[in-house]
């Protein structure tokens, strides 16, 4: 079971930087779409980490706007002969989502990664849950792949409509207990992921310790650090913000502290304890 | 022709010498160590780290940063480990061998004096590089870069706490660049730093706010280049002491232009962030121009624009 | 909701009456008549023409224009067709119900008078714009926008010669808009445009020479929007007369960020070359949002962006 | 056979702005592509007239660089059933013609055409040189097409070597006398297109007049001038500045004039009386 569980220690992956091949980039429902790249010297990763990505393939000419890389979590890699596939779960959110969807086969996209922390594993024997909703589904699976069979470990996924659930058959294919909660009942309950969550604390005893890994919209993880506060459950919560340049550098994605002044998402995090943030200032 | 006469990248920056004349600039390349994964910094003439303050100072709420064409704006502010623990832990985890210009930022003179003292002497800073572009507290915000006579005595103050080569970064939200780059040259200056990130606001039209919590920030990249050229060639027209050029420089054809246009040596800043070797590369197409085009020294490029009517 | 209130999007842009907020600015619409097969010139709030001289002018040598990473540099100088044969030629040949604005642009203060004289009076002319991001002859080259008191006696002069709604266009290459604008103010301006294209520099790394035949030139498009919005915001902190915001413009989200930073119209530039019925595509997608958030007047969204801090 | 020559009066079709779909875009040796765009309300169009096309695919997301489009002479249009096919043969040149040889069959491509004045067309018999180079030979095509069996017409072009011949085919299809001269003496004659030129004038007796048609490289255009006045031959050249709008708003495009002065390429020309051009001030 230990090699089941990754390492956290400073030292990671040291992170590459590559003009990838698109092997794959595929609609999946309305806005959710699956790139998978080729690239050839990948480190591996850990999960919960990311990856920088250009906005949309590169040209034969360089065009300048827009012009920063998104940071995309790695959803999956698959290490094989000619490099590691790797496999990045994204929705259409804005102008540089909307460039990468429109990269074609044999195309470059530039990739720098594996960056971030991994997340925190838990302790031997913690009963885990993990919540998601939106993009954040995509930063949790591989957390869920390498818990699943090593861990007690159930999955909460929460959502506006059906159609925002991203992935829904990966997960399921992990044959790990998964419920969900849509805004509207068009999938899983009607109601709240949170709701999910209370109740799952209420089934569970602490027994050998719990721990609630978040992934989701800020107000979704605001609230789930809320009750697991009250139910003094360890709680980790993996942070969204937007970057420039994914490794520390910039200090543009800033996350501000309860204990005041702020730490990088990108180098400290992105999962960080989430009883450490103070959510009300959090963008 | 393979066989070409190594070109000569040497050039000396106000007494700074330097492998070649591609630094990266302070704000965007952290303390050094951050870009070990992606370029030896033995490739580039050095890097200028991110600014200094006394004390460590923690920086502006996010959002700090946004998007905007061929650009980004930030309001990162003054967040840095400050003076003693860029001595203590960033400088001794820099490898031998890369040149290192600290850089300093304050909110007033004397405070910017003390960040220079405090780094003179210490081994491996081969220069220092004082950011006018800070507001001044004392002038109501206004950037020490921005008034002749608050610069002047900026300068003078720096210049008289450091024995090291000593670049005045200035702002580029003035009038008359000329003018600043006298003031600082008149003072002692060993050469001076431009651009720095143009003021600029950036708004959303849906919740109707600025899209930096701050309001205002700094507007950089590929979109600010044609005014850092126009500014280092007035700069360049203006003084004698050399100019480094920075502003958007994004590939060794950019560096080639604000060579021409009068920089002895260019500093690469955002585009750091979208290739993190950028620097390097820029410093190996340097020098493949100067083989395609016959270039002994890359130094001869220095100033070489024509510029029609002179 | 579809049987929405009909918006209203009349502005009053100091004492011109426009239909809606959506100008076209200045060397980029020509006389208006090209853009005929591409828009109804009534589907916009009116357009600035071209700079006039008291004579017709022929401008710079070729290169006049090149691009530049999200926008592009202009060296077109003062070349038009002179004020009288844009009354006798140019006036004539535009539809009725279009409110034309005329734009001045001399050499020295008392041609700038002349140039408002001979358009006052002048039926169809509705406002005149003056362009004082023009080089003054007799303060060696300085723009008259740049020096405060040669633009305060140019404002002066300009509104003793006419009677008619007087929009002073600021150069943005100043340390301190805000000081510019109160002087407009102070002079009598009925209102102040900005920005004017930022004084830039390309260079061709080949030939080594600029890429415009002048030189220096003006750098233009969504490059320079982040820096217009800051000075449109700065402006509108200085001044209580209306502000037209310039800069960059190329969608209906671009114009509310203008009018929410405090500008009452706007002028579309550069994005006219590109896609030349996109004014008018402004001026509908300003009543689509207007309707989207529910805001009955456009004129309601001047100056409604919060600012961190106030 | 008055049909079969246009009119050049100053009011021609009214331009229009489109949004045309890809149907073809074909590389056709080593720089020389060949793009269909579908324009459903094209107007036609008369030859030496051009359009103004994006710098690339327009994209889901609008990208602001590069900025202006590119000035290409519309080289073919047929009108189909629904709208025409504009045919655009281009050389990659740049940033801007890089990205149009990346736009697929399908995506979209803005256009803004036709736009400037056609050739002045031959006065009845006279007799008619046209001379192409570079780039330049797309803009003579439709000039030769419709001249081809109505008017007495050779075609001379210029390269540097065999491969920077454009669409030599349809020029052949047309079965007018061509010659070629290359530099390298790789395709036609080793020499300038300027010598065959000259050749060509002795050969053809003055009798009821003669015509020079000229669109290539400066040096070219130049010196088939030069070799016009010298053998008083009217002499008709299609410049090819830089433009941002196309169509006489931005002043940008100045050709000096011998008088002094400037005219517009994109409005007064692109075809002028080489006569009245200030060959040594073009850039
Ligand atoms: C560590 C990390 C991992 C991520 N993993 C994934 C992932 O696996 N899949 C996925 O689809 N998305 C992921 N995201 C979010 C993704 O980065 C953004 O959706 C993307 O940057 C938006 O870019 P855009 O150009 O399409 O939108 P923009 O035009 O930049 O913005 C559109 C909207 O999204 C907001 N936005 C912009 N940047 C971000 C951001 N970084 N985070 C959240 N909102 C943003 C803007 O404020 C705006 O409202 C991750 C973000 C981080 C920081
Ligand atoms: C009326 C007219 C008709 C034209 N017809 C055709 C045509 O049918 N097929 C074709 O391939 N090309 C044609 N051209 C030339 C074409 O417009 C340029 O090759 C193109 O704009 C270059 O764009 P780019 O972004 O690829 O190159 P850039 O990166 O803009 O420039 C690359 C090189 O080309 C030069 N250049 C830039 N713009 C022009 C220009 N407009 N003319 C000449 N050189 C330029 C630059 O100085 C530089 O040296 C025509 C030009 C005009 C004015
Ligand atoms: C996120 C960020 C932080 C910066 N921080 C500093 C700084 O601390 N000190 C400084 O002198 N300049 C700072 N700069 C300005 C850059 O050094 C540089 O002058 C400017 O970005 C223009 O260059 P570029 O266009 O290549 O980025 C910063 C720039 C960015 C983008
Ligand atoms: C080619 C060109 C010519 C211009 N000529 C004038 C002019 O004659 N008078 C003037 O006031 N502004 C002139 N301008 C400036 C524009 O009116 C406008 O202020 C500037 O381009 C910024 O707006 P934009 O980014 O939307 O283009 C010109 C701009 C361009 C690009
Ligand atoms: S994204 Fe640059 S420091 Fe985190
Ligand atoms: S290209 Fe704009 S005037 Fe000719």
């Amino acid at each position: 079971m230990a090699e089941a569980i990754w390492e956290v220690s400073a030292a990671g992956a040291v992170p590459i930087r590559a003009e990838a091949e698109v092997v794959r980039n595929v609609s999946e429902g309305p806005s959710s779409w699956r790139l998978v790249l080729r690239v050839p010297s990948w480190p591996g990763f850990r999960p919960g980490q990311f990856a920088m990505l250009s906005a949309g393939a590169q040209q034969a000419a360089r065009r300048t706007d827009p012009l920063l890389p998104r940071p995309m979590a790695v959803y999956r890699a698959e290490t094989g002969v000619d490099g590691a596939e790797v496999e990045i779960l994204y929705k259409i959110a804005g102008r540089g989502t909307a460039l990468l969807a429109e990269a074609l086969p044999g195309q470059r996209v530039a990739i720098v990664g594996p960056l971030g922390r991994a997340f925190p594993p838990p302790r031997s024997g913690e009963r885990v849950i993990i919540v998601a909703g939106g993009t954040g589904i995509a930063s949790v699976y591989e957390l869920a792949a390498r818990l699943a069979g090593a861990h007690p470990v159930e999955i909460l996924f929460g959502a506006r409509t059906a159609s925002d659930l991203m992935a829904l058959e990966d997960f399921e294919a992990l044959k790990i207990p998964l419920q969900v909660a849509t805004e509207d009942g068009s999938a899983g309950v009607r109601g709240l992921v949170t709701d999910l969550l209370e109740s799952a604390l209420e089934a569970s005893a602490p027994g050998s310790g719990r721990r609630i890994y978040v992934c989701g919209p800020t107000a979704m993880m605001r609230r789930c650090a809320d009750i697991a506060a009250e139910n003094e459950v360890p709680c980790i919560a993996a942070l969204e913000n937007a970057m420039a340049c994914g490794f520390g550098v910039c200090l543009g994605c800033a996350a501000p502290l309860r204990e005041g002044g702020y730490a990088l998402v990108c180098r400290d995090g992105p999962a960080f304890d989430a009883a450490s943030i103070d959510w009300e200032r959090l963008p | 022709m393979k066989q070409s006469q190594a070109v000569d990248t040497t050039v000396d920056l106000g007494g700074i010498s330097l492998r070649n004349p591609v630094l990266t600039a302070s704000g965007t390349f952290g303390y050094g160590t951050e870009f070990a994964p992606f370029l030896d910094l033995r490739r580039i003439g050095g890097f200028v780290a991110k600014s200094l303050t006394l004390e460590p100072r923690v920086g502006n709420p996010p959002p700090r940063i946004a998007e905007a064409p061929s650009g980004m704006l930030n309001a990162i502010s003054l967040e840095n480990v400050g003076v003693e623990a860029f001595i203590s832990e960033k400088l001794p985890a820099i490898p031998e061998g890369v040149t290192v210009i600290a850089s300093a930022f304050e909110t007033d003179i004397d405070r910017y004096a003390e960040v220079c003292k405090r780094l003179t002497g210490v081994p491996r800073i081969a220069g220092l590089e004082i950011n006018a572009s800070c507001p001044h507290v004392k002038s109501g915000g206004i950037e020490f870069g921005q008034d002749p006579a608050v610069l002047g005595q900026l300068v003078r103050t720096a210049r008289q706490a450091t024995s090291l080569p000593l670049l005045v970064k200035l702002s580029p939200n003035v009038t008359h660049i000329g003018e600043m780059a006298r003031v600082c040259e008149g003072e002692g200056a060993s050469g001076i730093s431009l651009i720095n990130a143009v003021q600029a606001l950036e708004v959303d039209p849906e919740t109707r706010r600025p899209l930096l919590a701050n309001g205002l920030g700094g507007l950089s990249g590929p979109a600010i280049r044609p005014i850092a050229l126009r500014m280092v060639w007035q700069a360049s027209q203006a003084v004698s002491i050399p100019i480094c050029g920075i502003g958007g420089i994004g590939s060794a054809a950019d560096a080639v232009k604000f060579l021409l246009c009068g920089a002895t040596a260019v500093q690469v800043g955002t585009s750091n962030y979208l290739q993190p070797s950028i620097a390097a590369d820029v410093a190996d197409g340097l020098v493949a121009y100067a083989e395609r085009h016959g270039i002994p020294r890359i130094r001869d490029l220095v100033g070489a624009l024509e510029f029609p009517g002179r």
